[in-house]
């Protein structure tokens, strides 16, 4: 059974999406579509667990084996990545209706769930999958479907922010085309473990290296990276609040990890550091990201844009992982994968209360919030204080992690440089908190009600759990320490 | 058994929260819920004195955190003076806060105690850590807790306060703190509170006096200059805040982190050796004196005893520096010997807001005609301060000074604490003149409310109602014969008590020094 | 029994903790205000209450507590490890013990109409203080009593309610709390050094514990340049204030010279120099009660010097001369008091022939002058022979020609100028609202004060028998003694009346004379105040160019990440993101080739 | 003129000279004493020193306080009070030396050969008295200033000069 759960892991939601358009009830599709999160949830912790226990599962599509047929390879990163997918969809389909209801039509409520369960393939098909081309695929599938998710925002700006992506998508899928196309000229096969074993002798070519730079450029446009990024502020900021939230915490990840496997598993640890010396490109994009990201999050005066520049900063401390080439750099980089997902999810899923509630992502309409919504203001201090990086929260432990990471390579003036960037997150997060808890309130506030429960409880299971993996660090610590040293090869 | 005291100690103040959330719409049972937590806290963590004295130091390790960092706690004896410091004068503030808060008419009174009973809560946490990470943990348990309390009058002096407050603190916290942990971590492989100290053999050259400076200025809340401003700022909080915590809980804090560092991190032998300390000490010295020379200047009550605290947490941490086991012993004692002495001053300075509307130093001259116990209270906290018989702060001075006679390198700091205790004459001694020997002032006094506690010139907004008494039984004033006029008795008592307390400090100071001893390898 | 009760209370803690229970007991609350110079106005009444009686009682119950300990009684504690002795009886502690209790008795009679109790619960406690302080056996039990001296003693100024007593109060106690400071940095090496904490001979061995202490006992000594607070602050206190002050501190300091540093040879010219000096202030200063003060000043340093001989006559001395020094300087300050009671003032240009409105204080301050200037028959002539002789046995000849000319000095100031002026010379414009003479108890006081001035003078007997070591057959009634010092009292004031009628004898004048203290009074704060200013003007002017600069720094900054048109706020257009592909791109092929190149 | 402003007598001016006849009768007798019963002392004694106890501290043993140390313990009559029990003294002199002074009358005694000049204490009393004054005369010059120069009576409040939350 297990050894078929990677192909199970893309069907499941895959076959899934079409029914929503079949049973196009609004209620109908919402529990179907979260039935088939929880389901693939389930199917992805399975994979974990067996993978912590047991080592890679590798399952040859079609019974065709690898290198010919296509390969779904799951090691523990891979099952890493689709769990974080899986559970955060598992909190935001349920919330959905909530955010649905006010952004959506109702009768065309079936066609978001159904794009979402196919960006859901997308990403986890990304996240398991062992072939090259596979890659295309699903990063193609994951970015049309988020193109749609992103139209369903309110207002005529969603369209052009849809677009804007699309252009910017468009580009990072033909990089990515093109470098897979010239790696697959050097060595003939689309399959990642193949292709590296094949690559050894052909590494110092200039097309090895201009296939490289074309999937770093491709993959750093899909996970928004400095000075790659201006697709992302508009994107989550006019999509629906949920969209935002489910976006933020899988979308970009995902093509972290792609770069990261790339990096890795295609051309080496050795190639990327030694030879072609990408930190050298990497670690300064990743340190004007985190700065950068922050300050600029600090001039926002829209709440979603400054979450979303917010997160261009802590992505900038994930690839800063990556670029350390150390096992510490890359668990603080993937441990800050699954934080940031949980606590970015969590924070627009409260914009999304608050907006459900005042109509407005504007912060100086929020004055006063706390008196009227506390559990919701409480709730957006817990995540910000998760970005800011306080002890207790899971922003901390990747803080932790990262720092350890550059002590241990001796590289103190980078340790500060993460704790200083830190620091600015104080900044715009504060610059909220601020509003909220001491401007006395707008007629605006006066008139509103705390969200509903059902909106409550997904905000919360998420932030709740940004406290508990602060504190509780053998699961994400241990899992990402082991995804790590798999994909750096060291087990 | 000693164990599960502890952990009631530590769960008793976070769990009262939930139902003083619960009580909100009846004021006095959530208030009698905080008293009832305190009482229990406190006598949760007297019941550990024994046994701790004995040599016990219990254990709680709730789960690994990082590889080798658990998240765990583990009590020894200057943990407990620190915890039965913050713990002890928790029922009295509390008592105080209830005749303060209702008297002044404050609003969103079940945030105010809710936030105090988590600062004590962190306060707790970081008393009881067994490590640096645990330890850091709760110090920005701390720091963020407290903020709604600085920010507590919502005006713009409060907003501008709390930036200031958080942007020191969780600066120097991040940047330092953290970054010294860390370093730490990489080098010594743990970051658990040794006996002896964790980093003897592992570092030395430049790197101590640097590892050194990274805690002792990241642990801001210690205040030491240059990174004191958010004290004096924090001021605009009622008083209250201004006296359990920004006298005892959350200053206390800071300088308890630098002892523990020195002696459980570093060790003693490693800084007195390598001379690690040496320009802390100076950095110290520096802060005790422009501290008390700012002080003399100050009109503005709080401030004035903020800088005065900012003297005295320097006293601490210079003792602290000079790495001997007496000034080790000294400083750890002067915790208790100040939180005693401060907490009484603050809680006269909040008492004349309240009852006479006066907060400032030229604005009390007859005060203590019409208030003599309050005011006698005061001048006895206030030889404790300076460090005078028969006030507890002379035996933490003098052994700290002790420390200072240990190398010749060292006998200039035996005259700065000499000539600290004169600014402090100089600085709270004209209190007392003023308010027993000063013809009192009539004309129109400038204080109606605490947003003024902050006199940067940005007076209340509008958003802050003029004083009104919320509840009519509590009337500032205790009239007592024709021409006295106490403050009320819920502030009054808890001001005589803190002020026997210091004298009581000064006759228990052997038994203190005792029990404190062990902390430097000394005897039980 | 008694002795065992006795023996388990230090000295000095029933006037310490029985000033305490004054508040408690009932008696007349006293008036919302002072009176207009701030003098504390007495009761109309001669009412006395209970608290008089308790306060009668203390220094009596004192007194008896502390001669049922037996010579050689002392306790012994352990306190942190150190081993204490908070109580030692000897004849040293014993002599000094006594007077400070007669003293207090005194004083308590003197002010018994004071319905201020702040003013009498301090006093009773400053004596208790300072009595304990001469029974300690131990460096940390001394400086306890030495801090509490000043901490209790300083309401005694600061009673007088008005501005200028705030200030001196102030620097009156700054001083006093110094000089205990260094006696606790002192007490602090010197245990570093030694590891004991014993109070007895220390000798100036060059170790800066030692040094400190001196120091310490120094100020308290009012030894030259370290005096000025003594001047400063005992004219500025109440009437019973000076009174009470006169007596204990500076006495106290010189039972502990006499303890610790007896015979060390560098107190002879310090106290040489401290019976010189002050007199020629003495005769410029207008106001009666400094003129004391300085000759209080004066005094003190003939003390010094016979700690400094250190031989037993001269220690003998010392202390002989304290107890009546104790007695004359206090009934003096009593008179004076009367006077300023009654007058409003004590300036000497402002007074003169107040004998016809308050003969019996004339006749007591006359008393007192007398037995200040050592007229034979009074204390002054037996004690200060002592010291003088001591001096000469030793051969210290200019010393004892500097102590021949101070006591020449001190009839000037003390024994003339101070009745003469007060009293005599022409008749003052305030004649007319005098009401006549001091209240009663006043009178008593003054008139114990003035019988014990001449008993001691007629009788020395006892005194000596008090005094630490053995007498002897020591008696200053040789008539060498008697000639040679009426003839040196009788030839000054032949020189007075001869200066008086050339008209050189300088007349009283409203002034400020500048002493030492100059220097912390109007150098230092004008100092300070500069420099301040300085700091503040130039801390405004940078922190108002430095906010402009952040300022516009900031929103240079700000205009780059606010929200607008082209800035980093704002999502660009898709061709410039595009474009910064190529960028990237471009980017990462050089850093490739470079790196390949280095690498 | 006080006569009539105050009600009063003014100091009668025979008063004073009466009393000041008496006070220079006084002082002649004394001298007449120094003169006539010690004149011919002082005369047979003339160019010779009297004893004269050297100092205790010429010798160095006695100078030293630190050889003093050993009797510290001891240093003050304790346990005792009978004269004969007397510890010594650290300085180490005693009272011997002044068994032949005690005496009342006799010849004069003194220290110094200058004691013995005839009123050598009228004169130097008076000569010292008169330096006083007029070394006070020229001293007030430099040291006085006008009664309020400190400003010791001016309100405290002027001292307050810092903004609050200054530094």
């Amino acid at each position: 059974m297990n050894a078929h759960l990677p192909a199970l892991q893309v069907v499941l939601p895959l076959l899934a999406a079409p029914v929503c358009v079949l049973l196009r009830n609004r209620r109908v599709v919402g529990v179907w579509a979260t039935l088939i999160a929880w389901a693939s949830l389930a199917i992805a912790i399975t994979m974990l667990v067996h993978t912590m226990e047991h080592g890679t599962i590798s399952y040859a599509l079609g019974g065709w084996e690898s290198p010919l047929g296509i390969e779904l390879r799951v090691d523990v990163a891979n099952a890493f990545l689709a769990t974080i997918v899986t559970g955060i969809a598992s909190i935001v389909l349920p919330y959905g209706p909530g955010s649905a209801t006010l952004a959506i039509p109702q009768d065309r409520q079936y066609l978001f769930y159904t794009a979402f369960l196919l960006c859901m393939t997308g990403l986890l098909g990304m996240s398991v999958t062992g072939d090259a081309f596979n890659v295309f695929v699903f990063v193609e599938i994951t970015s049309l479907s988020s193109y749609t998710l992103i139209a369903l925002g309110k207002g005529r700006r969603a369209l052009t922010a849809a677009f804007s992506y699309l252009v910017m998508g468009t580009i990072g899928g033909t990089f990515i085309l093109l470098a897979i196309g010239l790696c697959y000229q050097m060595t003939g096969t689309l399959n990642m473990a193949d292709m590296a074993l094949r690559l050894q002798p052909v590494m110092g070519t200039r097309t090895v290296l201009v296939a490289f730079g074309f999937f770093v450029v491709g993959a750093s446009i899909k996970l928004a990276l400095f000075p790659l990024h201006q697709w992302m502020p508009n994107a989550y900021t006019h999509a629906p609040s949920v969209v935002s939230a489910f976006l933020s915490a899988t979308a970009t990840k995902v093509s972290y990890f792609v770069l990261v496997r790339v990096v890795f598993t295609i051309f080496g640890a050795a190639y990327v550091f030694g030879t072609v010396h990408f930190e050298w490109l990497l670690m300064p994009l990743s340190i004007a990201a985190m700065f950068v990201g922050s300050i600029a999050a600090m001039y926002q005066t829209h709440i979603k844009r400054l979450l979303a520049y917010s997160s261009m900063a802590q992505i900038g401390y994930m690839t800063l992982g990556l670029s350390m080439n150390s096992v510490e750099g890359l668990t603080g980089g993937l441990v800050h994968l699954f934080n940031h997902g949980l606590m970015k999810g969590g924070l627009f899923l409260v914009v999304a209360n608050i907006t459900f509630r005042l109509n407005s992502s504007k912060i100086q309409d929020m004055a006063g919030l706390a008196r009227k919504m506390p559990w919701t203001t409480l709730a957006f201090a817990v995540g910000g204080l998760s970005l800011i990086g306080v002890p207790g929260t899971a922003g901390f432990i990747s803080k932790w992690y990262l720092v350890q990471a550059a002590l241990m390579k001796g590289q103190i003036w980078l340790a500060l440089l993460i704790l200083m960037s830190s620091l600015l997150a104080v900044g715009y997060v504060w610059k909220v908190i601020e509003v909220m808890l001491l401007k006395p309130p707008t007629k605006r506030v006066e008139n509103t009600t705390p969200a509903p429960l059902r909106m409550i409880w997904p905000v919360w299971v998420m932030i709740g759990s940004t406290v508990v993996f602060g504190l509780w660090t053998t699961w994400t610590g241990t899992v990402a320490e082991v995804a790590a040293e798999t994909l750096m090869g060291l087990r | 058994m000693t164990a599960t005291l502890m952990m009631a100690a530590f769960f008793i103040p976070i769990g009262v929260v939930p139902l003083m959330w619960a009580a909100r719409k009846m004021p006095d049972l959530r208030d009698g819920l905080m008293v009832v937590a305190g009482l229990m806290t406190f006598a949760c963590v007297v019941g550990m004195v024994p046994a701790v004295s004995d040599g016990a130091r219990p254990e709680v390790l709730f789960f690994q955190v990082f590889d080798g960092v658990p998240l765990a706690f583990r009590l020894e004896p200057l943990g407990l003076v620190y915890a039965l410091v913050a713990s002890g004068l928790w029922v009295p503030t509390s008592l105080y806060a209830f005749g303060y808060m209702r008297g002044h008419g404050e609003t969103n009174q079940t945030r105010f105690f809710i936030c105090f009973a988590l600062a004590i809560f962190a306060a707790l946490g970081i008393a009881m850590s067994a490590n640096l990470f645990t330890l850091f943990t709760f110090y920005e348990v701390l720091t963020f807790s407290t903020y709604p309390l600085v920010t507590h009058a919502g005006n713009k002096a409060a907003k501008r306060a709390g930036r200031i407050y958080l942007g020191i603190l969780v600066t120097t916290s991040v940047t330092m703190l953290l970054m010294a942990i860390l370093w730490t971590y990489v080098i010594a492989g743990t970051l658990d509170f040794t006996v002896g100290g964790i980093l003897a053999g592992k570092v030395d050259g430049p790197l101590v006096p640097i590892l050194l400076g990274l805690f002792a200025f990241g642990a801001g809340k210690a205040a030491l200059m240059p990174f004191h401003r958010w004290l004096p700022n924090a001021m605009v909080a009622p008083t209250p805040v201004s006296a359990l915590l920004h006298a005892v809980a959350v200053v206390k804090a800071g300088v308890f982190t630098i002892l523990k560092v020195v002696i459980y991190i570093f060790g003693l032998d490693l800084l007195y050796t390598t001379g690690g300390s040496d320009i802390l000490k100076w950095v110290a010295a520096a802060t005790i004196l422009i501290s008390s020379i700012v002080a003399l200047r100050l009109d503005n009550f709080k401030a004035r005893l903020a800088y005065s605290t900012i003297s005295q947490l320097a006293y601490i941490v210079l003792g602290a520096m000079l790495v001997t086991p007496d000034s080790v012993v000294g400083a750890s004692m002067h915790i208790a010997m100040h939180a005693m002495g401060k907490i009484t001053l603050f809680f006269v300075a909040g008492a004349c807001l309240v009852s006479v509307h006066k907060s400032k130093v030229s604005e009390l001259n007859g005060l203590g005609r019409k208030m003599p116990i309050m005011f006698g209270a005061f001048s006895i906290a206030a030889f404790s301060i300076i460090g005078l018989p028969p006030g507890g702060g002379s035996w933490g001075k003098w052994f700290m000074a002790l420390g200072a006679t240990s190398q010749p390198s060292d006998y200039p700091f035996v005259f700065v604490y000499m000539l600290s205790s004169l600014l402090a004459i100089g600085y709270l001694m004209p209190i007392v003149a003023r308010a027993f020997f000063l013809p009192e002032k009539v004309g129109p006094s400038t204080a109606h409310h605490e947003a003024d506690a902050h006199g940067d010139g940005q007076h209340a907004q509008a958003d802050h109602p003029e004083t009104s008494i919320e509840d009519p039984s509590l009337v500032p004033v205790l009239p007592i014969g024709e021409t006295i006029r106490e403050t009320h008795l819920l502030m009054l008592g808890p001001i005589v008590f803190t002020a026997a307390g210091c004298i009581a400090l000064f006759l228990l100071a052997p038994q203190l020094e005792a029990f404190l001893r062990p902390i430097v390898g000394g005897s039980q | 029994m008694l002795e065992n009760i006795a023996a388990s209370l230090p000295p000095g803690l029933i006037l310490l903790f029985g000033a305490l229970l004054l508040p408690l007991l009932p008696g007349e609350s006293p008036p919302a205000d002072g009176s207009a110079d701030g003098i504390w106005p007495l009761s109309g009444k001669s009412k006395m209450g209970m608290r008089g009686v308790l306060m009668l009682l203390l220094p009596i119950l004192g007194l008896i507590q502390m001669w049922l300990l037996p010579l050689g009684h002392s306790s012994d504690v352990e306190l942190f490890g150190y081993a204490l002795q908070p109580v030692r009886v000897d004849r040293l502690s014993r002599i000094f013990g006594t007077i400070f209790h007669i003293a207090a008795l005194i004083s308590v009679i003197y002010s018994l109409r004071v319905r201020d109790t702040l003013q009498n619960l301090s006093g009773l406690a400053y004596a208790g203080a300072a009595i304990g302080a001469v029974f300690a056996g131990d460096l940390i039990t001394l400086f306890v009593y030495w801090e509490l001296t000043a901490l209790t003693s300083v309401f005694l100024i600061w009673a007088r309610r008005t501005n200028r007593a705030a200030r001196v109060g102030m620097r009156y106690l700054i001083v006093q709390v110094l000089s205990g400071v260094l006696l606790l940095a002192g007490t602090l090496f010197h245990y570093a050094d030694t590891g004991s904490l014993a109070f007895d001979l220390l000798s100036l061995d060059g170790s800066i514990g030692h040094l400190l202490i001196f120091l310490a006992f120094g100020i308290k000594a009012a030894f030259p340049m370290l005096h000025s607070w003594l001047e400063d602050s005992y004219p500025e206190a109440t009437i019973t204030g000076t009174v009470w002050m006169s007596a204990f501190t500076t006495k106290m300091a010189i039972y502990a010279l006499a303890r610790g540093f007896a015979g060390t040879e560098i107190l002879i010219p310090i106290g040489a120099a401290m019976t010189a000096f002050p007199v020629f202030y003495a005769v410029i200063e207008n106001d009666l009660r400094r003129v004391l003060s300085y000759s209080l000043n004066n005094q003190l340093g003939f003390m010094v010097v016979g700690v400094g001989v250190g031989t037993e006559l001269a220690i003998n001395g010392a202390a002989a001369h304290a107890f009546a020094h104790i007695l004359y300087k206090g009934l003096l300050f009593m008179t004076m008091g009367a006077v300023l009671l009654r007058a409003g003032t004590v300036k000497g240009s402002d007074l003169g022939g107040l004998w016809r409105k308050m003969p019996w204080t004339t006749a007591f301050c006359v008393i007192g002058a007398m037995a200040i200037s050592a007229f034979p028959l009074f204390s002054g002539f037996v004690t200060k022979s002592m010291i003088l002789t001591a001096a000469a046995d030793e051969g210290y000849t200019w010393t004892f020609l500097i102590l021949l000319f101070a006591s020449a000095g001190v009839l000037d100031h003390s024994g003339i100028k101070i009745p003469y002026f007060a009293f005599f010379a022409h008749d003052s414009k305030l004649l007319p609202k005098i009401s006549g003479e001091a209240p009663r108890n006043m009178l008593v006081a003054m008139a114990i004060a003035a019988f014990l001035c001449i008993a001691i003078g007629v009788f020395p007997a006892p005194l000596y028998a008090l005094l630490p070591y053995d007498v002897g057959d020591y008696s200053a009634y040789d008539l060498t003694h008697v000639v040679t010092q009426t003839q040196l009292l009788l030839g000054s004031a032949a020189a007075f009346v001869f200066l008086q009628k050339k008209g050189w004898y300088p007349a009283e004048l409203r002034s400020t004379v500048l002493d030492v203290d100059w220097v912390y009074r109007k150098l230092l704060p004008g100092g300070l105040k500069a420099t301040y200013n300085a700091i503040d003007k130039g801390a405004e002017r940078t922190k108002a160019a430095v906010g402009r600069a952040v300022l516009a720094s900031v929103n240079r900054f700000g205009q780059f990440f606010r929200p607008g048109d082209r800035s980093f706020g704002e999502p660009w257009p898709s061709g410039e993101t595009a474009m910064w592909a190529a960028v990237v791109l471009v980017a990462y092929l050089v850093v490739s080739i470079v790196s390949s190149q280095v690498g | 003129m006080s006569e009539h402003e105050h009600g009063l007598p003014s100091v009668d001016a025979r008063g004073v000279k009466r009393v000041l006849w008496i006070f220079y009768a006084a002082l002649a007798v004394f001298i007449a004493i120094d003169v006539v019963w010690f004149g011919p002392d002082w005369l047979s004694n003339l160019g010779q020193d009297t004893h004269h106890v050297e100092s205790a501290y010429a010798d160095p043993a006695h100078a030293d306080p630190a050889h003093a140390a050993p009797d510290t313990e001891e240093h003050w009559p304790n346990a005792e009070d009978s004269p004969q029990d007397q510890p010594q003294h650290p300085v180490g002199h005693t009272a011997e030396t002044r068994t032949d002074q005690a005496s009342f009358g006799g010849h004069k005694h003194g220290h110094y050969a200058f004691e013995k000049v005839p009123a050598f204490h009228a004169l130097y009393g008076f000569a010292g008295f008169v330096f006083l004054v007029l070394a006070a005369r020229v001293l007030r010059l430099f040291v006085m200033k006008d009664e309020d120069y400190y400003g010791d009576d001016a309100p405290l409040d002027a001292e307050q000069h810092a903004e609050d939350g200054h530094a």
